[in-house]
Order: C-alpha cells, then structure tokens, then sequence
C-alpha cells in the first residue's frame, strides 16, 4: 500500500509536474512529439503481437489518442493517482512504467506489471501510482472516487485522475461517483476521452446530453472540453483542472480526439461510413501536431526521423523482454486470492478431489490441500 | 436437419420470432450497428429497423430494468447483456424486479422477458470477464434458467424462453459459439425445466451442462474406448432443476461425477452433488465427484488459466477414479 | 396484461382528466380538499393500526404529501400509468383504487389489491394502471422507462408518471432511466417528491445540486419546480408535464413539501430539531389550503366537518373491511412463482424431505411435490 | 464476562476499532445522523465526527466502490448496507472490483475493507427486502464471508475483519440484533475461516450458521429430552468454508441436518450437504437433511410468511426423521 501519504496535515509538497501556467518549451513540445510516436509505435506493435497471437483477451488502444494520453499526463505530480479503463497502455507509458514490463504483461509473463495475471485491461503500477486499467466499463470511477476521499482524509495534497470514455457516461456508477466526489469536495479530475464512439454507438446516439462535460452541472461541478488532439491545450486544461481538484473543487474534463482503428484490435469496424474513417485520420493527432510544429520550425525532420527510429528501438526492446520473460508458474495458481493468509482456504485443482480416497482412520482428513 | 453453428441457430431463433410476433423486440449494447459482440444479431438491425432492434447505451440497469418495464405492459423484450460478468450490474432489475413482480403483486404482472448472455472462460479475459455466474440466477424462484449446450437445443430454448411469460435467462456459451451440430428445420420450442440424457451407458453418470456438457461427452467416447460406459445428463434447465432425470440415472449407474466450469465451492455442483446425495443415498457406490475451476479470480496468462480451469483431462481421471471407488467398496 | 393499448397507430384518446388550462372550480376545489383530508386520516388510522400490530413490515406513509398527491393524480388520464416507490398509499387512494382493499393489503388479507402479498410498500392495481409501489429505491424508474417504451412502441397516447423521493435522485438508476427515456423520446414523466430527506438526510447532505429538477439538464430534459403544498399549482405543473411527454419530451418535475412524521411509522425522527418540526408543521398543505380557500369563501367550516367526518367513515370502513378479510390461505404458498407453469417447479415445503424416505422402488421418486 | 446483545457488540467492536486505529472509519447510508437503521452506529457520529462516521447518499454502487478505493490506498472502511437485499446494486463493486483487484494485479494492492449487512427474513418485509442472498458473496474466491450467530462471535469477528487485509463481508441478522449472550471483556479477534462445534453430541449432527445456528442449539436441547444428543456444528465462516470441523462431526454422528434461512435449490446447505456426501461417504447412515426456506419470493402476510420460512418444529421434525433413517438402515 502507498502509505507515503499518511500525513495528516496537508504538506505542500514540491511540485513535480509543470505548473499550470508554465508555456510549453521547444524541448517539451518535442519531448511531446516523441511520446506520442512512441505510444503509437508501441499500440501498433501491440496489434501486431495480438494477430501473432502472442497477445490474447482484449487488446484496446489508444491510436488516436495519444495527444490526449500525453498531455493529460504531463499535468501530474508523481505522487498523483491514475486510474482508468482497459484502454490504457498509453497512460502507462506516459506514467512512466517500463514498456518493457507493460509488454511483458500484454505477452501475459511473469516480468508484466501484473506478474501475468492482468494482461493489456488491467496493468497496474504501485509505484508510478497507475492504480490499474479496469475491464467493467464504470467500474474505476467509484474506486477512484474512495482513493481521492483517502486522500481527503489523511489531509494530503495529491489528486487523482479518473480517465474514462464517453460511453461511460451513461451507467450509473457515473452518476453516484461524480455526486459523491461533489459533495465531499474531494480532489479528483474525471476525464471524458472522447473518441466519439462506445465501441460502434455513436456519443450522439448514447447520450441524451452529448455535450458530455456540461453533465457536471447536475453535481455543481466546474468542467470544460478541450481539443484532445492538442497535447499543450490538453495539458493546460488538465493543469488547470487539477489545481482546483487540489483545491477542492472537483472537476469533469472533457477531450475530444479520435479513434483510428476498431474498439479493440479484433474490430475491423465495419460500421463506420469511410468518410468518418477519412475523418478520423485527416484529425490524426500525431500528424497534426507535427505539422504545426515543422511549420513554426519548432520540429526538424532529423528530430521526427529520430523519434520514430528510437520509438522503434525502445519497442522493439519491450518486445525482447516480453518474449524472453518465463510465463508465470502454475505452481503460483494460488497466491494470490488473499493477501492475509486464512485457515482453509481452498487450493484444489480443478481436477483434484476434495477429499482423500476412502481414508483409513475416522478422523477428517485434511481437505483442502496445503492451507495458506 | 440442417448442420448450423450454435450461434447461428440462436440468430434464426431471435429472427423466427420476430417474423412470428409483433411484441418481440431485441434490445441491448450494440446488438444492432454493430451486430452485437459476438454477431448473434447480425442483420437483424437492417431487417428489422431500429424499433425492435434497438442499440442501448451503456447501462445494464437502465435497459435491462426498462425490457421488464416493457414486458409489463406485455411487450416480449429480448435483453441481451454482453456477457454474464455485465450482468451484475443488472442484478438488481433481475433478481428485485424481474423475478419478484409476478408475486410480489399477487400475480397481477407477467414479466414475458428474455435475458440472453454467454458465460464462460478460457479466452484470457482474466478476472472480471471469465465468470460463470449462472448460479446467481438459478438461485432465485420467479426466474427460469436454461443453459443449451447444442445448437438444437439453443435455438429450441430461445423459442420457449420467448414464448413464455415468466422471466427467463438464457446462458450461452462465448466457447460454444463456433460449434457446430444437427438442428431439425421444424423445431418446436423445447419444454423448460426437463434435462435431457444425451448418451446412455451403465457404469457412471456424468452431469453437466452448457460447455460441460459437450465435454462430457467426448470424456464419455474417450473413455468408452477403455470399457468405461458412461451415461450423461445435460440439465439443459437449471431453474427449474429436473432431479427426477438425475436420480433415475444414478439409481442406474451407482455414481456420479458432475462437470462444471464455475468455482466449485457453493456453484451449481454442489446441488447436483447435494440432490444425488440424498435421492439416491441408497444406491450410492462412491462419493460424488466434482470436477470444477480452482477457486481464484481468474488469472490473465495462459498457464494460469488452463491450471485454473478444468479440462477433458480432468474429468476423465475423476470419472477414472471413481469407478476405481465403486470397485473397491463393492 | 394490459393489452387495451396494442393499437398501433396512435390514437386520439378522450381524455378523462382535466387538460392543462382548465382553471379549478369551487367543486374541483372542494373534491381536492376532500381528497387531501381523506389520505390524511387514512394514512393516521394506518398509523394505528401499525402500532396495534395489525399491520406489519415497514410502513411509510404520505403526511405532509398530500397536495402533491392530489394535484398529480388528478392531471393523470385513465389510461395512464403510474409508478412510485414504497410511500404509496395516498397515490393508490387517489387514482381510484378502493380504500377497503388498500387497508386490507397493508393488513396482508387476501382482498388487499396485491391479495397480501405486497404488504404497505408495494401496492398494485392493473384496473387503475398503478403498476406498483416498490421498495428498492430508484428500482421503479427503470421499469417505468421500460413501461413508456411499450406505449411508444406501440404508438399509444398514454403517459406515464414515475414517482420517486428526493433522496432517489442520487442513484445510478435515475441517471441510466433519464437518459434512456431523453434518447428514446419516451412519454414519461418523472416526478421527484421532494420532502427534505432520506431518512434522515437532508437534500444539501446527499445531493451536490439540491435543486434536483435542475438535474434534468444532463439529458437536455425538459423540467420544472413546483410548491408541492399547493394542490393547484401541482395539478397544473403536471398537466404541463404531461403534455410535454405525450409530445415525446419526457420531463421531470419536482414538487417541494414537507414530511410530518417520521420516515415510517416506527421513526421517532430524532434527528429533526424542534424548529424543523414546526416548520415543517407550519406548512401542513391541509392546513393551508384550507385557510386559503376559507379565506376566499371557497370552503365553509361545515364543508370542512363533512369532509373530515366522511373520511373518518370510509377510512372506518375500510378497517372493517380489512379485519374482516381473511388471511391468505398457506396453501396458496407456490401459486405465484410462475405465471407459466414449469415441469420441475419446487413445491417443498420448509420441513419436507426433499426426497420420499428409503423409497421401495428403484425408479426415481416424484422428488418436487406436486409440480405446476 | 458482560451479557450484551448482539447489537451492543457489533457496536463496541466499531467502536474500539475507531479508537484503536485512525485509518478505520464508517460509512453508509444513515448510519450518522440517523444513527443507523438498526441503530449499530448509535452514538458514533457523535463521539467521532462526520469525517471518520460518514453519512452516504443513496448509491450503494458508489459509496461501497469508493471504499474499496479507499481501502486500496490504506484506509480500512467499514461499510454499512442497510440490508443485504441493496447489497445487489453494489454487486459489481464487490464481486468485480473488491474481491479481484488483489489477484487481478498480481497481488499489489490490498483491500482491507468491511462490508457490514444484516441478511434475515421473518419480519414482514416483502419479497424484496427478505432474501438470504450470502450465498452471493460465499461463492466468489477473494472475499470472505463471516456469518456470527452470537454476540460474542459478532464482535470477535468484526475485530478480526476489521484487521484483516482483505474484503470481509460480515453477514448480521435481523433476528439477531435482540438477542443477548456473554462477551468476554478482552475478546481478541477471532480467526476467520473456522467454524466452531457450538454443543457436542453424539446421534446427529446439526450444521447451521446465522440465526439459524441459534434456533440449531434450542431444538438441539429440546430434542435432548427426547433422548437424542445432537452436535452443532456453527460455520461462522462461509468463505473459506471450514470443511474439516463439519466432517470430523459427521464421522462420528454419521448422519447430519443442514438449517439454513435461504432458498434451498443452491443454497448454502447445498455444498455442506455435497462436503458431506463426499468426505464423510462411508460414515453417513443416512441422507443429509436440508431444512430450508419455501422457494417463493417471500409474502408479505404472516400466514403466508411462516409458511415459507423454516422453522424450529421443522428442524426439529427433520433431526427426528433423519435419526429415524438411521435406525432403520443399521
Ligand atoms: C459494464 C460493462 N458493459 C459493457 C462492457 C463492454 N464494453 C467494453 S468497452 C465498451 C465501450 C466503451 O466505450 P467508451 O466508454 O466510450 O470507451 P472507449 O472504448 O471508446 O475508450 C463496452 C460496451 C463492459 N466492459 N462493461
Ligand atoms: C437501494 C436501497 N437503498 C436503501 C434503502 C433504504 N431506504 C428506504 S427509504 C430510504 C430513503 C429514501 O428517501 P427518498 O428517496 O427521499 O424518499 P422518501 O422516503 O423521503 O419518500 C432509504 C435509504 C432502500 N430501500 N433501497
Ligand atoms: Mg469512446
Ligand atoms: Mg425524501
């Protein structure tokens, strides 16, 4: 558990993130450039391992979304919290988790963030305080909404941000989690990354309200909606939406991007018309980006070259460790159902018998295997 | 007969009745632009229009609360939530309205309602994707629960859950999908509440249902070749639970061993074992084995999850073993 | 079922309540009156009769509601329908259910609407189209979304009117249902019975935006606020609400009152200071109704004695009524399980062997009873 | 020793964990200012402030997931349900979400957290707020599940879920709250996942938990004076289930009766009487009884109440009859 954050006061701890009003400098907009290649090099190697079937289950990504991704997560502090949906491996990478470890958890190895046991929906990091993508849509918002109130109530000065898609914004737990956090005046941002599409249910067709962030007026809440192909105005937006979480007020913030390819890497999303396909890619984030930035003469093709070529390289590394990485032990089946160990609990195979065949004396034998 | 998949024989059954009446209507998350997770309502939404194949937002209480809603005011609404795991948030409408109205009201409301959705693991869904919570379900009086493990029976079943005017869940199968089998093209609605015996045989019964119950019987050919005659009930109804099938069989064969896919402590073997255990306690030859998943949440990576789940293999050596048993003891 | 309503083209029923613009008579006023003292003296003798035991469970009663009762249920037509929660007598009195066998359901006769089965908290008529107090909370807003969406598929002009608490408006369900019913254009109406509290919370305690009809702007619904101690203005409000929903703009209303009592009869509802009490006293819809309507010469004192003395008699007849009527038969146990009757059904009783003791034959005994 | 009720030591047990340890706190709905439904918080709020006894909106989905967050970065709620029939809109937050993320993340994050929820039919509550559904929480790896039946073990198990690092679900009883036993004044936390012989006999054993672990003691003395010694066995835990204690009776009394308050198609009572079928198959001289509720949604009318619900004359009849099985077999 983190308990670095047990103060009862509230420490104003050095900020280690940019501050809100910080202008982005030539060497973050290109250190932006270059984690939004190298989130895309790392998703499209991803999908690639899936139909090599080197990745199974669910694999979602975050093409499209890397400004999003990138912006949003160059607003924290290290000791901030995020939590999120299974769409999530940029944010990891953002975070700052090995991609080596995050790979080795989509190959489902024992070297993953998960040891193996969570794969592309569910990476978790206690150090980097990525406190798990999560497969049930909605069902990070009231968890996040308890770590920000842990936060609350030790009197510390982190936040948490709660990054979800648009679709979410119509079950329930939304609702409860953003009342909840509104009236307790706890520092969280919830963040709408709105790709426009649930998986092939348009926000317009889902949403009686697709204006997503003005939902906050049912809570009182401040929000805003920013272009999520913009990683400087995503980051500003974040910056200014964290200070007042901080401060108490918590905040629904709302970028709007795109989604390149299917809902998950099995989709061929028939679905969509190929003009919205056309669309999709003409607001490509990375493209764009780097165009505005060549223009200004803030960015070199030498610079874009060399982003791509160590993209490739650190991807290709993770996919090294991934491979190389034991697949976890059958032998660990059973370590991890309770993290304090409890008399009889069971450790049967699926195949074994609960009791021992015929047994000799009139005493029970013991049936559950090895206790913990 | 025509050789059909399991999930096209659930499409023919949700398209025959839509043809057949008016008041049935399909609703749940991208069963209609997207043709639904797993395609069971391809073309239906370029069929039917967008009226009775209605795309819903995220929101398993919401739709799944509103289909009861409409099915008292006798509407015959088809719910289908995307799989079993979804289906909790939803329990609610399922197990406090759905299940309670007809007697809750002294049996003024029917609630003709239709709940579709596959369980099922070994897809590396990990923990929160690979449940087999059927039991939530079977447990609860006022709901009816089939589970088909066939193509003819998932098509049969849908046919009754539809035409009937209690709430009824109909499991699929996410590994059961792809296969394949004979379906008669002029299939009546099968009767709810009766399992059937899917192969006779003298020496063991295995119970099973859904995904278990095909297993079973491959176990059951296997080990036929080693002299082992199995006999197989498919429970094909969890609620109602036919026990009369069940007990005439081991009355038959002395013993039993039941195949279930969901964690064996309280799941749906422990009543088949409990039902065996009493009604037939005098013709009992060897405890009654359950072949179950390893109770933990269910783990991402492939070695994991094949240790987790329970294979051919096993049933077969627990088949193996208890027929060893009833050898012994006589 | 109610099947009255299959037609598919939308027909132009009559309507059998007042429209929007009728502006009230001296007799709607003095029947509202009437109404208003008769709900309060039923829900007094229920008082009673729970503390003498006659009536068991929980029972939730509307003292205080009255007029929001009243002006709701008399903008409703015939052939609307009506859902509400577990604080449902007055609605039930008001939409024409007969007194007699709404006491005897809370007695848990067999001539009670639901024939004892429901008991105070779920009270149901299909002649009257009150389909149902229920005790979750939020659990009738789904079903009543759904209930507006078979009349719209059906394209019928019925309306439906969903009732819930203030405190109702916090849950998941409320968020899911608005929007569904804001997509899907249905013909409800929600309605938020605002009485102050939970239980024991206040609206500022459980909701960050306690004005709640404001709450309707996250699905672009249309929605209003109304002093729910004024049977007029509710009947009108109502009447505006209702034409919106038949128009396809579902809406939500909130109607402001107070709440005498406790949360049920059992709640000595310590937690209220004297102040609030007597505020809550000072507001008494009766009470102020009537001194408006005394004051104007619209009600004379002997029309008060009558109304009063008339309640007293009809709600003594429905106590005798009730204590007159028998108690269900146990052996009605399994007849409301299915509506269609299923090989297999357990019919066991608590202490019945689940199968017939060493039975003589090898053939498998009838192991469920006698089956449906 | 001090006689308390049972609602006094679920009370105490809050409140010296509150006293003990910063990192505790309360929530749920009224459980402040109200003082709670059944009154266990009384007094709480007052002694500890609205940061540490927090009042909830209504949204057991958010307010019981927000604790788990807040378990997950140390804190250790306590949360109230107000009765397990809402625990239903909470499901996914305690099955997908509490009882996953310790495994699902390989074993990085802990979830010490509570649930407390009174289960319990009997009082006239309808179909919907009557329903035994512990069976919900008993089946799913990942959680445990104590179910006290008297106040010392209410409060000897409170203090240990309270303690433990995992997600406890205490199952509290209605009938319970009232009734009155001894509590030893240093009662240290007791140790999840045994159950406990609550009366040694020799000719039956009587396996219950709950309430009805209570009523298995009284029939227990009443069937003494007709010459039959029953032995009670009392869960305490129903996840891990303490299958050794059950079994070690049974080989000795060699036949058994299940009491249980909930449905009995899948019920509790289900696995003990499969654990008993299975490990204790060459001692058992006759059927496992299972005495429990009619399989209906629970009536509102009293006549149609204790018809449904299982009661002492009941279990007493079962205990007769089973030991009667028993003579007749030897
Ligand atoms: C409760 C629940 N219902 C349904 C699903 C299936 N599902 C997975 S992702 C998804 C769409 C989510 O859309 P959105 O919130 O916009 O996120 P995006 O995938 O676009 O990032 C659905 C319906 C689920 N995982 N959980
Ligand atoms: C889901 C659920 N949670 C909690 C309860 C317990 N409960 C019954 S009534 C009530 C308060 C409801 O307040 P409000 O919606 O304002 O309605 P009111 O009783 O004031 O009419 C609560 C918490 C319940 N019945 N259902
Ligand atoms: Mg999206
Ligand atoms: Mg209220």
């Amino acid at each position: 558990m983190p308990r670095t954050t047990t103060s009862r006061t509230r420490p104003r701890s050095a900020p280690t993130a940019p501050a809100a009003d910080d202008a982005p400098s030539a060497a973050q907009e290109l250190a932006f450039y270059r984690q939004m290649v190298f989130i895309r090099r790392f998703e499209e190697r991803a999908a690639r391992a899936y139909t090599e079937a080197r990745i199974g289950g669910y694999c979602h990504l975050n093409l499209g979304e890397e400004a999003t991704v990138t912006g949003l997560m160059s607003a924290l502090r290290a000791e901030d919290y995020v939590f999120t949906n299974y769409r999530e491996h940029g944010y990891a990478l953002a975070r700052g988790i090995a991609p080596e470890r995050i790979m080795a958890e989509l190959y489902g190895r024992s070297d993953g963030v998960s040891k193996g046991w969570g794969g592309s929906m569910h990476l978790f990091d206690l150090e980097a305080r990525f406190m798990g993508g999560y497969g049930i849509v909605g069902g990070q918002l009231p968890l996040a909404t308890g770590a920000a109130l842990a936060i609350d109530y030790r009197g510390g000065d982190e936040a948490v941000v709660c990054l979800m898609g648009d679709g979410t914004t119509n079950i329930g737990a939304f609702h409860e989690s953003l009342n909840l956090a509104a009236i307790w005046k706890l520092p969280i941002v919830y963040v709408i990354v709105n790709n426009g599409l649930g998986m092939g249910t348009t926000v317009e067709e889902a949403s009686a309200e697709p204006e997503l962030h003005r939902r906050a007026a049912a809570y009182r809440m401040a929000s805003a909606r920013v272009d999520g192909n913009d990683p400087i105005a995503v980051r500003e937006a974040a910056a200014t939406a964290l200070a007042s979480a901080r401060a108490g007020a918590p905040f629904l913030l709302e970028a709007v991007s795109g989604r390149l390819k299917g809902h998950s890497v099995v989709d061929p999303a028939r679905y969509r018309s190929r003009e919205e396909v056309e669309a999709a890619r003409a607001a490509d984030p990375i493209a764009g980006y780097a165009a505005r930035l060549l223009e200004s003469a803030r960015l070199s093709e030498q610079q874009i070259a060399d982003a791509e070529r160590d993209a490739d390289r650190a991807v290709a590394a993770a996919v090294a460790f991934a491979e190389a990485s034991p697949h976890p032990d059958p032998e660990t089946l059973f370590d991890y159902t309770y993290a304090t160990p409890v008399p009889n609990d069971s450790r049967r195979r699926p195949g074994e018998a609960l009791f021992l065949a015929m047994p000799a004396a009139s005493t029970a034998a013991s049936v559950n295997g090895a206790t913990a | 007969m025509t050789v059909t998949s399991y999930r096209q024989a659930l499409h023919d059954a949700l398209r025959e009745e839509l043809l057949r009446d008016e008041d049935v209507l399909l609703m749940g998350e991208e069963i209609g632009r997207f043709e639904g997770s797993y395609k069971i309502t391809a073309g239906l939404l370029a069929e039917f229009g967008a009226k009775r194949v209605r795309d819903t937002p995220i929101a398993e209480e919401g739709f799944t609360g509103a289909a009861v809603g409409a099915a008292m005011l006798g509407l015959r609404p088809v719910v289908e939530i995307m799989t079993i795991n979804f289906s909790l948030l939803a329990l609610d409408q399922i197990v406090n309205h759905a299940a309670k109205i007809y007697g809750m009201f002294g049996g003024q409301a029917r609630v003709p309602l239709v709940i579709r959705t596959p369980g099922g693991g070994g897809q590396q869904l990990g923990a929160t994707h690979s449940q087999n919570v059927e039991l939530y379900y079977a447990f609860v009086p006022g709901l009816k629960v089939v589970a088909p493990a066939t193509p003819a029976d998932a098509k049969a079943l849908m046919l009754a859950a539809i035409r009937d005017d209690d709430p009824v869940l109909v499991l699929e199968n996410l590994a059961l999908y792809n296969t394949s089998g004979e379906v008669p093209d002029d299939l009546e609605p099968a009767e709810i509440g009766r399992a059937a015996v899917t192969r006779t045989g003298s020496d063991v019964t295995i119970v099973a249902y859904s995904r278990m119950a095909v297993v079973a019987l491959e176990v059951a050919e296997r080990l036929a070749a080693e002299g082992i005659d199995a006999e197989v009930v498919d429970l094909r109804s969890l609620r109602p639970l036919d026990r009369d099938t069940i007990i005439a069989s081991v009355r038959k064969t002395n013993c039993a061993v039941v195949l279930e896919d969901d964690w064996l402590t309280y799941g749906i073997g422990a009543e088949i074992a409990a039902t065996i255990g009493d009604g037939a306690f005098d013709w009992l030859d060897a405890p009654v084995r359950r072949v179950a998943m390893a109770e933990v949440p269910m783990p991402y990576a492939k070695s994991l999850e094949l240790a987790a789940l329970p294979s051919a293999d096993d049933a077969a050596a627990a088949i193996r073993e208890t027929v060893d048993a009833v050898a012994r003891r006589r």
